[in-house]
């Protein structure tokens, strides 16, 4: 887990094989969790497609890289917001740089302009954080949450 | 759920693709195969009808993009016809709602096209 | 992860915080991955009941016993059987003793009696496991998938 | 989703609990509460309405098991109303159906109630 977990801080952690069904998966504990969370029921579309556009990024990485690697998303349902993060494995893999080049065009295709897909981040989380490091593309990503 | 696809051909020859469901980066070949699958046959005009849609991710959004690609090659086109709020804004953020031609009804989308012959 | 795992089998897994609230992220998980996986639908509220049983176990002994570690929730999905091992980190406590004795009457009521849990769970699960080693106790379950 | 809880006592001095919602580890305090509440209050006579009831597991189980302790300190009675087969399974399994007056409708309880009086 990464140092910045605040002690009170509720965390749920989903790993899964690369694979574009658990995207699926992925996506309805995002929105189930930032629903408890206390994220707004009109901002819970965006968790819900933000959380997936990171998640589809990955497992894209994944199957061209390191298919036996799973694809880890973290939601941290801390005091005031509501984190996600996504890692992927796939190390020194400069998301922004746009594309990887060993991609079939169909498959590029298939999964969309990569930039697309930041570009839907980017448009919907309230504060997004790409980092890439050598041991793979950490996407921050959070919302405002209320607690009761 | 899970993504349906369906197609009819109007005497106007125009084809119109009802799509109903989620279009992910699970469901979204299913489409694009019925993209290529039409324009294999000749139907350069398209429309595809989002109205029943309920999720669209950037690879949905890769596959109607890709399908417009192909037809253009035909000189054919590809419309939508959505006015959900929630799907119209990631056509918004990424830029394509100046890509594709979007209408309020697949009426609508028909009487432009007779305008414009 | 445990050895058996076959190269080819697709898993989710998912740890949270021992939170009450988070069994029900649990339950979710499990139940959509199920009916993905091919599990029959008059089996899913099996499975959905068995795993919540199953995390409401650990939940309650990582809160009496360990709050900061996570509960684990792992989901095999197999050529023909769908498996699930929940995890806790409660070591060398023995489930099947029936109850823990630290426990408070009113947590004891609250959390039901241990054993009514285990009851549900063999009652369910097409096939069970329950082992107690070291680092904690691990339930296996299992249920019958059918892939197309 | 969520657990909603109300009650109202009859004639014949039957308090009637209606549950409706999930019944879990998250929840069952908000029935546990309720049932000591109303033992407090002298109401020793419970029927639980079970109809609506989406989920049950065995803490809610426990809860229902600790409330019949409760009013049978005071030869009070604690009764369910449930033709869920899902439901009514799960205390199959775990054996209460033996513990438990179990009923088919709230009618049903009330009459069976007179005859034993
Ligand atoms: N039973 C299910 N199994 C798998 N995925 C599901 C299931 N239900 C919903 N989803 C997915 O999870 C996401 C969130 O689900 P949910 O919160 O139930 O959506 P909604 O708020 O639209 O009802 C949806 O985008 C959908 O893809
Ligand atoms: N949006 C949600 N957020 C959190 N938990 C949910 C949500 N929807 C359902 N659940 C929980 O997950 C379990 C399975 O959900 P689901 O597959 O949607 O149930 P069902 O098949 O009854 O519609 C339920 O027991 C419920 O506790």
């Amino acid at each position: 887990m990464a140092p910045e977990i605040a002690p009170r801080t509720a965390t749920v952690e989903l790993t899964f094989s690369p694979l574009p069904v658990h995207v699926r998966t992925a996506r309805l504990v995002a929105t189930a969790v930032a629903r408890r969370g206390g994220v707004e029921e009109t901002l819970l579309d965006e968790v819900r497609l933000a959380v997936g556009e990171a998640c589809s990024r990955a497992v894209e990485a994944h199957q061209q890289q390191c298919p036996a690697e799973p694809v880890r998303v973290e939601l941290r349902d801390g005091a005031d917001r509501f984190e996600v993060v996504v890692t992927d494995r796939v190390p020194n893999d400069d998301p922004a740089a746009g594309g990887t080049p060993e991609v079939s065009p169909d498959l590029a295709e298939l999964n969309g302009n990569l930039n697309l897909g930041f570009a839907v981040i980017a448009g919907l989380a309230d504060d997004v954080n790409i980092s890439s490091t050598p041991s793979g593309v950490e996407i921050t990503m959070s919302w405002p949450a209320k607690k009761d | 759920m899970d993504l349906k696809v369906s197609d009819y051909t109007t005497d106007d020859d125009l084809t119109v693709i009802n799509v109903e469901g989620e279009i992910d980066v699970y469901t979204a070949p299913k489409l694009r195969e019925k993209l290529i699958d039409l324009v294999n046959k000749g139907k350069y005009h398209l429309l595809v009808d989002m109205e029943k849609v309920e999720f669209l991710d950037s690879t949905g959004l890769g596959v109607l993009v890709g399908g417009l690609k192909r037809v253009r090659a035909h000189d054919g086109s590809l419309e939508l016809v959505c006015t959900q709020e929630r799907i119209l804004k990631i056509f918004r953020i990424t830029g394509l709602t100046k890509v594709f031609g979007i209408f309020d009804s697949v009426d609508d989308a028909r009487e432009n096209r007779k305008k414009q012959k």
